[in-house]
Protein backbone atom coordinates (compact mmCIF):
# COMPACT_ATOMS: atom_id res chain seq x y z
CA UNK A 1 0.00 0.00 0.00
CA UNK A 2 1.03 3.63 -0.54
CA UNK A 3 0.09 5.86 2.57
CA UNK A 4 -1.00 9.01 1.30
CA UNK A 5 -1.11 12.28 3.32
CA UNK A 6 -2.72 15.37 3.23
CA UNK A 7 -2.48 18.60 4.93
CA UNK A 8 -3.99 21.97 5.97
CA UNK A 9 -6.31 23.46 2.91
CA UNK A 10 -6.36 20.71 0.67
CA UNK A 11 -7.59 18.63 3.70
CA UNK A 12 -10.40 21.02 3.68
CA UNK A 13 -11.45 20.55 0.75
CA UNK A 14 -11.20 16.13 0.65
CA UNK A 15 -12.50 15.83 4.09
CA UNK A 16 -9.68 13.47 5.17
CA UNK A 17 -6.24 13.33 6.18
CA UNK A 18 -4.88 10.35 4.61
CA UNK A 19 -5.80 7.50 2.28
CA UNK A 20 -4.33 4.05 1.39
CA UNK A 21 -4.07 3.37 -1.82
CA UNK A 22 -2.79 -0.21 -3.39
CA UNK A 23 0.57 0.06 -4.88
CA UNK A 24 0.81 -1.09 -8.64
CA UNK A 25 4.16 -2.97 -10.04
CA UNK A 26 5.70 0.04 -11.69
CA UNK A 27 3.03 3.41 -10.51
CA UNK A 28 4.61 6.52 -10.85
CA UNK A 29 3.92 9.82 -8.63
CA UNK A 30 2.01 10.85 -11.79
CA UNK A 31 0.13 8.21 -11.82
CA UNK A 32 -1.17 8.35 -8.47
CA UNK A 33 -1.92 11.95 -8.82
CA UNK A 34 -3.50 11.92 -11.83
CA UNK A 35 -5.74 8.88 -10.05
CA UNK A 36 -6.56 11.33 -7.41
CA UNK A 37 -7.24 14.29 -8.72
CA UNK A 38 -9.59 12.68 -11.11
CA UNK A 39 -11.71 11.73 -8.08
CA UNK A 40 -11.17 14.66 -6.38
CA UNK A 41 -10.66 17.69 -9.06
CA UNK A 42 -11.68 20.39 -6.20
CA UNK A 43 -8.93 19.76 -3.64
CA UNK A 44 -6.40 18.89 -6.24
CA UNK A 45 -6.97 22.10 -7.85
CA UNK A 46 -4.64 23.84 -5.17
CA UNK A 47 -2.07 21.09 -5.01
CA UNK A 48 1.38 22.11 -5.87
CA UNK A 49 4.05 20.30 -4.66
CA UNK A 50 4.29 16.31 -3.91
CA UNK A 51 6.96 14.77 -1.34
CA UNK A 52 7.94 11.11 -1.47
CA UNK A 53 8.75 9.98 2.30
CA UNK A 54 9.40 13.46 3.51
CA UNK A 55 11.50 14.92 0.18
CA UNK A 56 9.83 17.34 -1.67
CA UNK A 57 9.63 15.76 -5.05
CA UNK A 58 9.69 17.75 -8.70
CA UNK A 59 10.38 14.82 -11.33
CA UNK A 60 6.68 13.21 -10.82
CA UNK A 61 8.00 9.80 -13.24
CA UNK A 62 9.46 8.14 -10.43
CA UNK A 63 7.94 5.49 -9.34
CA UNK A 64 6.91 4.36 -6.40
CA UNK A 65 7.36 1.68 -3.81
CA UNK A 66 5.06 -0.65 -1.29
CA UNK A 67 4.91 1.60 1.86
CA UNK A 68 5.97 4.65 0.48
CA UNK A 69 4.83 7.70 2.27
CA UNK A 70 3.37 10.16 -0.33
CA UNK A 71 1.76 13.85 0.34
CA UNK A 72 0.05 16.32 -1.95
CA UNK A 73 0.71 19.68 -0.90
CA UNK A 74 -1.15 23.20 -1.60
CA UNK A 75 1.08 26.34 -1.57
CA UNK A 76 2.88 26.89 2.18
CA UNK A 77 1.70 29.24 3.91
CA UNK A 78 3.70 29.39 7.35
CA UNK A 79 6.15 31.75 8.81
CA UNK B 1 20.25 24.58 25.60
CA UNK B 2 17.72 24.30 23.47
CA UNK B 3 18.46 23.13 19.32
CA UNK B 4 18.85 26.02 17.41
CA UNK B 5 15.47 25.02 14.70
CA UNK B 6 12.48 23.89 16.65
CA UNK B 7 8.42 23.21 16.09
CA UNK B 8 7.14 24.46 19.14
CA UNK B 9 3.76 25.34 21.06
CA UNK B 10 5.23 27.80 23.08
CA UNK B 11 6.05 31.10 23.16
CA UNK B 12 9.74 31.79 22.82
CA UNK B 13 12.22 34.40 24.23
CA UNK B 14 14.45 36.32 22.32
CA UNK B 15 16.84 37.22 25.06
CA UNK B 16 17.24 33.55 25.51
CA UNK B 17 17.43 32.98 21.86
CA UNK B 18 20.00 35.66 21.16
CA UNK B 19 22.32 34.17 24.09
CA UNK B 20 22.22 30.64 22.83
CA UNK B 21 23.13 32.23 19.21
CA UNK B 22 26.02 34.23 21.14
CA UNK B 23 27.69 31.41 22.43
CA UNK B 24 29.39 29.74 19.73
CA UNK B 25 31.90 32.78 19.12
CA UNK B 26 33.18 36.18 20.51
CA UNK B 27 33.61 37.05 16.68
CA UNK B 28 30.10 37.89 16.17
CA UNK B 29 29.77 41.52 15.81
CA UNK B 30 26.27 41.64 14.05
CA UNK B 31 22.87 39.67 15.16
CA UNK B 32 19.67 40.25 12.43
CA UNK B 33 16.67 38.37 13.45
CA UNK B 34 12.90 38.74 12.37
CA UNK B 35 9.96 38.01 14.19
CA UNK B 36 6.41 37.27 12.42
CA UNK B 37 3.57 38.10 14.50
CA UNK B 38 -0.04 37.13 14.25
CA UNK B 39 -2.23 40.56 13.28
CA UNK B 40 -5.75 41.34 13.73
CA UNK B 41 -6.56 42.77 9.93
CA UNK B 42 -5.74 40.68 7.06
CA UNK B 43 -7.04 41.54 3.27
CA UNK B 44 -9.35 43.96 4.54
CA UNK B 45 -11.01 41.41 7.45
CA UNK B 46 -10.62 41.18 10.84
CA UNK B 47 -8.60 38.63 12.18
CA UNK B 48 -9.50 36.92 15.63
CA UNK B 49 -7.16 34.34 15.52
CA UNK B 50 -4.67 31.99 13.44
CA UNK B 51 -4.10 28.34 13.58
CA UNK B 52 -1.90 26.55 11.31
CA UNK B 53 -1.08 22.74 10.12
CA UNK B 54 1.83 21.35 8.98
CA UNK B 55 3.75 18.25 7.96
CA UNK B 56 5.80 17.95 11.29
CA UNK B 57 8.56 15.69 9.94
CA UNK B 58 9.43 17.23 6.54
CA UNK B 59 8.75 21.13 7.95
CA UNK B 60 11.72 20.09 10.75
CA UNK B 61 14.21 18.62 7.92
CA UNK B 62 13.37 21.61 6.13
CA UNK B 63 14.00 24.33 8.70
CA UNK B 64 17.33 22.05 9.80
CA UNK B 65 18.30 22.26 5.69
CA UNK B 66 17.44 25.88 5.61
CA UNK B 67 19.49 26.82 8.50
CA UNK B 68 22.92 24.73 7.08
CA UNK B 69 22.18 26.37 3.67
CA UNK B 70 22.03 30.02 5.29
CA UNK B 71 24.70 29.33 7.17
CA UNK B 72 27.28 28.43 3.94
CA UNK B 73 25.87 31.13 1.75
CA UNK B 74 26.40 33.48 3.70
CA UNK B 75 29.13 32.51 6.06
CA UNK B 76 27.35 33.10 9.37
CA UNK B 77 28.63 31.99 12.75
CA UNK B 78 25.18 30.53 13.67
CA UNK B 79 22.17 30.93 12.42
CA UNK B 80 18.50 29.99 14.37
CA UNK B 81 14.86 29.25 13.47
CA UNK B 82 11.69 28.68 15.57
CA UNK B 83 7.95 28.11 14.06
CA UNK B 84 5.25 28.15 16.57
CA UNK B 85 1.89 25.62 15.66
CA UNK B 86 -0.88 26.56 17.95
CA UNK B 87 -3.67 28.90 17.86
CA UNK B 88 -2.25 32.63 18.02
CA UNK B 89 -4.27 35.77 18.57
CA UNK B 90 -3.52 39.29 17.38
CA UNK B 91 -0.22 40.30 18.61
CA UNK B 92 1.29 36.80 19.34
CA UNK B 93 4.75 35.73 17.73
CA UNK B 94 4.65 32.75 15.03
CA UNK B 95 8.20 32.49 13.96
CA UNK B 96 11.60 33.36 15.25
CA UNK B 97 14.73 33.94 12.62
CA UNK B 98 18.19 34.70 13.67
CA UNK B 99 21.36 35.25 11.89
CA UNK B 100 24.83 36.10 13.79
CA UNK B 101 27.93 37.12 11.49
CA UNK B 102 31.25 38.92 11.58
CA UNK B 103 29.89 41.47 10.11
CA UNK B 104 25.76 43.19 9.79
CA UNK B 105 25.61 43.26 5.86
CA UNK B 106 25.77 39.01 5.89
CA UNK B 107 23.69 38.76 9.07
CA UNK B 108 21.15 41.26 7.82
CA UNK B 109 21.33 39.47 4.32
CA UNK B 110 20.96 35.87 5.89
CA UNK B 111 18.18 37.05 8.19
CA UNK B 112 16.04 38.24 4.78
CA UNK B 113 16.86 35.03 2.46
CA UNK B 114 15.73 32.56 5.26
CA UNK B 115 12.62 34.32 6.39
CA UNK B 116 11.87 34.59 2.78
CA UNK B 117 13.01 30.60 1.85
CA UNK B 118 11.21 29.36 4.95
CA UNK B 119 7.87 30.85 3.48
CA UNK B 120 8.39 28.73 -0.17
CA UNK B 121 9.93 25.60 1.55
CA UNK B 122 8.80 24.46 4.32
CA UNK B 123 5.14 23.00 4.66
CA UNK B 124 3.59 24.86 7.24
CA UNK B 125 0.01 26.49 6.40
CA UNK B 126 -1.99 29.10 7.97
CA UNK B 127 -5.95 29.61 8.58
CA UNK B 128 -6.78 32.75 9.48
CA UNK B 129 -10.15 32.74 11.93
CA UNK B 130 -12.91 35.81 10.76
CA UNK B 131 -16.28 36.86 11.80
CA UNK B 132 -17.49 35.71 8.19
CA UNK B 133 -15.44 32.52 8.43
CA UNK B 134 -12.37 30.86 8.28
CA UNK B 135 -9.88 31.09 5.48
CA UNK B 136 -6.38 28.90 4.90
CA UNK B 137 -3.72 31.36 3.35
CA UNK B 138 -2.00 30.53 0.36
CA UNK B 139 -0.53 33.39 -0.88
CA UNK B 140 2.63 35.16 0.37
CA UNK B 141 1.87 39.20 0.90
CA UNK C 1 8.00 51.94 29.66
CA UNK C 2 11.30 53.09 28.34
CA UNK C 3 11.98 55.39 25.60
CA UNK C 4 11.85 54.35 21.92
CA UNK C 5 15.45 55.75 21.46
CA UNK C 6 17.91 55.68 24.15
CA UNK C 7 21.33 56.02 25.14
CA UNK C 8 22.83 54.47 28.02
CA UNK C 9 25.61 52.27 30.21
CA UNK C 10 23.13 49.35 31.01
CA UNK C 11 22.31 46.22 28.91
CA UNK C 12 18.97 45.76 26.80
CA UNK C 13 16.40 43.01 27.09
CA UNK C 14 15.33 42.53 23.74
CA UNK C 15 12.21 40.70 25.30
CA UNK C 16 11.03 44.16 26.87
CA UNK C 17 12.30 46.27 23.79
CA UNK C 18 10.08 43.79 20.98
CA UNK C 19 7.28 44.13 23.87
CA UNK C 20 7.53 47.62 24.09
CA UNK C 21 7.56 47.99 19.86
CA UNK C 22 4.63 45.92 19.76
CA UNK C 23 2.63 47.23 22.34
CA UNK C 24 1.46 50.45 19.87
CA UNK C 25 -0.65 47.69 17.27
CA UNK C 26 -2.19 44.65 17.03
CA UNK C 27 -1.77 45.16 12.87
CA UNK C 28 2.31 44.55 13.45
CA UNK C 29 2.91 41.44 11.19
CA UNK C 30 6.92 41.93 10.91
CA UNK C 31 9.69 43.28 13.27
CA UNK C 32 13.16 43.48 12.11
CA UNK C 33 16.27 43.93 14.45
CA UNK C 34 19.59 44.38 14.45
CA UNK C 35 22.12 43.75 17.59
CA UNK C 36 25.42 45.08 17.08
CA UNK C 37 27.75 43.29 19.26
CA UNK C 38 31.65 43.60 20.48
CA UNK C 39 34.03 41.29 18.64
CA UNK C 40 36.93 39.89 20.09
CA UNK C 41 39.04 40.23 16.66
CA UNK C 42 39.53 43.34 14.35
CA UNK C 43 41.43 43.86 11.12
CA UNK C 44 43.99 41.56 12.43
CA UNK C 45 44.12 42.44 15.60
CA UNK C 46 42.54 40.89 18.88
CA UNK C 47 40.44 43.43 20.92
CA UNK C 48 39.99 43.17 24.50
CA UNK C 49 37.90 45.86 25.26
CA UNK C 50 35.60 48.69 23.18
CA UNK C 51 35.33 52.22 24.65
CA UNK C 52 33.43 55.24 23.31
CA UNK C 53 33.12 58.86 22.75
CA UNK C 54 29.74 60.75 22.08
CA UNK C 55 28.94 64.29 21.46
CA UNK C 56 25.86 63.08 23.29
CA UNK C 57 22.91 65.75 22.86
CA UNK C 58 23.51 65.51 19.09
CA UNK C 59 24.04 61.64 19.02
CA UNK C 60 20.69 61.38 21.06
CA UNK C 61 18.32 64.39 18.72
CA UNK C 62 20.09 62.60 15.58
CA UNK C 63 18.54 58.69 16.88
CA UNK C 64 15.46 60.73 17.32
CA UNK C 65 15.20 62.19 13.90
CA UNK C 66 16.53 58.52 12.56
CA UNK C 67 13.44 57.25 13.71
CA UNK C 68 10.97 59.24 12.92
CA UNK C 69 12.71 59.54 9.20
CA UNK C 70 12.23 55.10 9.10
CA UNK C 71 8.52 55.14 10.73
CA UNK C 72 8.03 58.12 7.67
CA UNK C 73 9.80 56.37 4.50
CA UNK C 74 8.92 52.82 5.40
CA UNK C 75 5.38 53.90 6.80
CA UNK C 76 6.49 51.53 9.84
CA UNK C 77 3.54 51.73 12.88
CA UNK C 78 6.98 51.82 15.35
CA UNK C 79 11.00 51.72 15.63
CA UNK C 80 13.41 51.80 18.38
CA UNK C 81 17.34 52.30 18.96
CA UNK C 82 19.54 52.39 21.70
CA UNK C 83 22.94 52.68 22.15
CA UNK C 84 25.49 51.86 24.80
CA UNK C 85 28.12 54.15 25.81
CA UNK C 86 30.30 52.43 28.29
CA UNK C 87 33.20 49.98 28.14
CA UNK C 88 32.53 46.48 26.68
CA UNK C 89 34.04 43.71 26.40
CA UNK C 90 33.93 40.43 23.41
CA UNK C 91 30.37 39.46 23.16
CA UNK C 92 28.73 42.32 24.91
CA UNK C 93 26.06 44.21 23.15
CA UNK C 94 26.56 48.00 21.94
CA UNK C 95 23.59 48.77 20.05
CA UNK C 96 19.96 47.69 19.13
CA UNK C 97 17.88 48.98 15.80
CA UNK C 98 13.83 47.12 15.84
CA UNK C 99 11.34 47.95 13.43
CA UNK C 100 8.10 46.99 12.96
CA UNK C 101 5.87 47.01 10.48
CA UNK C 102 2.28 45.23 8.98
CA UNK C 103 4.65 43.23 6.29
CA UNK C 104 7.98 41.85 6.41
CA UNK C 105 9.39 43.97 3.82
CA UNK C 106 9.07 47.08 5.57
CA UNK C 107 10.14 45.86 8.46
CA UNK C 108 13.83 44.19 6.99
CA UNK C 109 14.49 47.40 4.80
CA UNK C 110 13.91 49.59 7.93
CA UNK C 111 16.20 47.97 9.67
CA UNK C 112 18.92 47.94 7.86
CA UNK C 113 18.57 51.54 6.66
CA UNK C 114 18.48 52.35 10.21
CA UNK C 115 21.82 51.11 10.81
CA UNK C 116 23.39 52.00 7.85
CA UNK C 117 22.45 55.61 8.07
CA UNK C 118 23.16 55.54 12.26
CA UNK C 119 26.96 54.80 11.59
CA UNK C 120 27.04 57.78 9.35
CA UNK C 121 25.16 60.08 10.94
CA UNK C 122 24.91 59.63 14.86
CA UNK C 123 28.35 61.19 16.26
CA UNK C 124 29.65 57.92 18.03
CA UNK C 125 33.23 56.91 18.37
CA UNK C 126 34.20 53.52 19.12
CA UNK C 127 37.87 52.94 20.59
CA UNK C 128 39.21 49.54 20.30
CA UNK C 129 41.89 48.85 23.21
CA UNK C 130 44.08 46.32 21.65
CA UNK C 131 47.69 44.28 23.46
CA UNK C 132 49.28 46.37 21.04
CA UNK C 133 47.79 49.66 22.54
CA UNK C 134 44.43 51.66 21.50
CA UNK C 135 42.74 52.69 18.17
CA UNK C 136 40.24 54.65 17.14
CA UNK C 137 37.98 53.41 14.52
CA UNK C 138 37.00 55.67 11.67
CA UNK C 139 36.02 53.43 8.86
CA UNK C 140 32.47 51.15 8.79
CA UNK C 141 33.35 48.11 7.57
CA UNK D 1 33.20 83.64 22.89
CA UNK D 2 33.01 80.90 20.93
CA UNK D 3 33.01 77.38 22.62
CA UNK D 4 34.48 75.01 20.78
CA UNK D 5 34.13 70.88 21.49
CA UNK D 6 35.67 67.80 20.30
CA UNK D 7 35.13 64.09 20.77
CA UNK D 8 36.50 60.99 20.71
CA UNK D 9 39.89 60.57 18.17
CA UNK D 10 40.20 64.73 18.06
CA UNK D 11 40.19 64.89 21.41
CA UNK D 12 43.05 62.18 21.15
CA UNK D 13 45.07 64.19 18.96
CA UNK D 14 44.56 67.98 20.43
CA UNK D 15 44.82 66.34 23.89
CA UNK D 16 41.75 68.85 25.17
CA UNK D 17 38.00 68.43 24.44
CA UNK D 18 37.27 71.90 24.73
CA UNK D 19 38.32 75.84 24.23
CA UNK D 20 37.25 79.10 24.03
CA UNK D 21 38.06 81.53 21.04
CA UNK D 22 37.08 85.26 21.13
CA UNK D 23 33.85 85.33 18.63
CA UNK D 24 35.22 88.30 15.82
CA UNK D 25 32.27 90.49 14.34
CA UNK D 26 31.17 88.29 10.89
CA UNK D 27 33.54 85.21 11.86
CA UNK D 28 32.76 82.52 9.83
CA UNK D 29 32.73 78.71 10.12
CA UNK D 30 35.29 78.49 7.99
CA UNK D 31 37.74 81.33 9.81
CA UNK D 32 37.43 79.21 12.89
CA UNK D 33 37.96 76.12 10.99
CA UNK D 34 41.22 77.12 9.36
CA UNK D 35 42.21 79.22 12.29
CA UNK D 36 42.16 75.99 14.69
CA UNK D 37 43.89 73.74 11.35
CA UNK D 38 46.52 75.87 10.77
CA UNK D 39 47.60 75.87 14.66
CA UNK D 40 46.44 71.94 14.98
CA UNK D 41 46.77 70.34 11.54
CA UNK D 42 47.25 66.93 13.22
CA UNK D 43 44.15 66.80 14.37
CA UNK D 44 42.26 68.67 11.81
CA UNK D 45 43.31 66.05 9.58
CA UNK D 46 40.56 63.88 10.59
CA UNK D 47 37.82 66.51 10.88
CA UNK D 48 35.50 65.66 8.27
CA UNK D 49 31.70 67.37 9.58
CA UNK D 50 31.61 70.62 11.81
CA UNK D 51 28.06 71.18 14.33
CA UNK D 52 26.89 74.67 15.55
CA UNK D 53 24.72 74.24 18.47
CA UNK D 54 24.38 70.24 18.17
CA UNK D 55 23.11 70.44 14.34
CA UNK D 56 24.96 69.28 11.38
CA UNK D 57 26.08 71.95 9.42
CA UNK D 58 27.68 71.24 5.72
CA UNK D 59 27.90 75.17 4.57
CA UNK D 60 30.92 76.44 6.26
CA UNK D 61 30.01 80.51 5.07
CA UNK D 62 27.81 80.55 8.10
CA UNK D 63 28.65 83.40 10.14
CA UNK D 64 29.19 82.80 13.64
CA UNK D 65 27.68 84.32 17.21
CA UNK D 66 28.44 85.24 20.61
CA UNK D 67 27.99 81.52 22.77
CA UNK D 68 28.05 79.51 19.97
CA UNK D 69 28.53 75.50 20.40
CA UNK D 70 30.72 74.59 17.69
CA UNK D 71 32.01 71.09 17.17
CA UNK D 72 35.29 69.36 14.75
CA UNK D 73 33.61 65.81 14.66
CA UNK D 74 36.15 62.82 13.25
CA UNK D 75 34.19 60.16 10.83
CA UNK D 76 31.68 58.60 13.26
CA UNK D 77 32.23 55.03 13.92
CA UNK D 78 29.47 54.37 16.38
CA UNK D 79 26.72 51.19 16.09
Amino acid sequence: MINVLFFGPVVERLGMRDCQIPCVEGMTLQCLHDQLAAIYPHAFEIVCFCAVNGWQVRDLSVELVDGSEVTFMAKFSGG
Amino acid sequence: MKDAVRIQQDDFSQDEEIKALKACSLRMGGIATFVGCARDFSAGRTVSQISFDAYGSMALSEMNQLRLDAIEKYSLLDARIVHRLCTVTAGENIVFIAAGAEHRVAALDACRWMIDELKVRVPIWKKEVTPEGDAWLTSHP
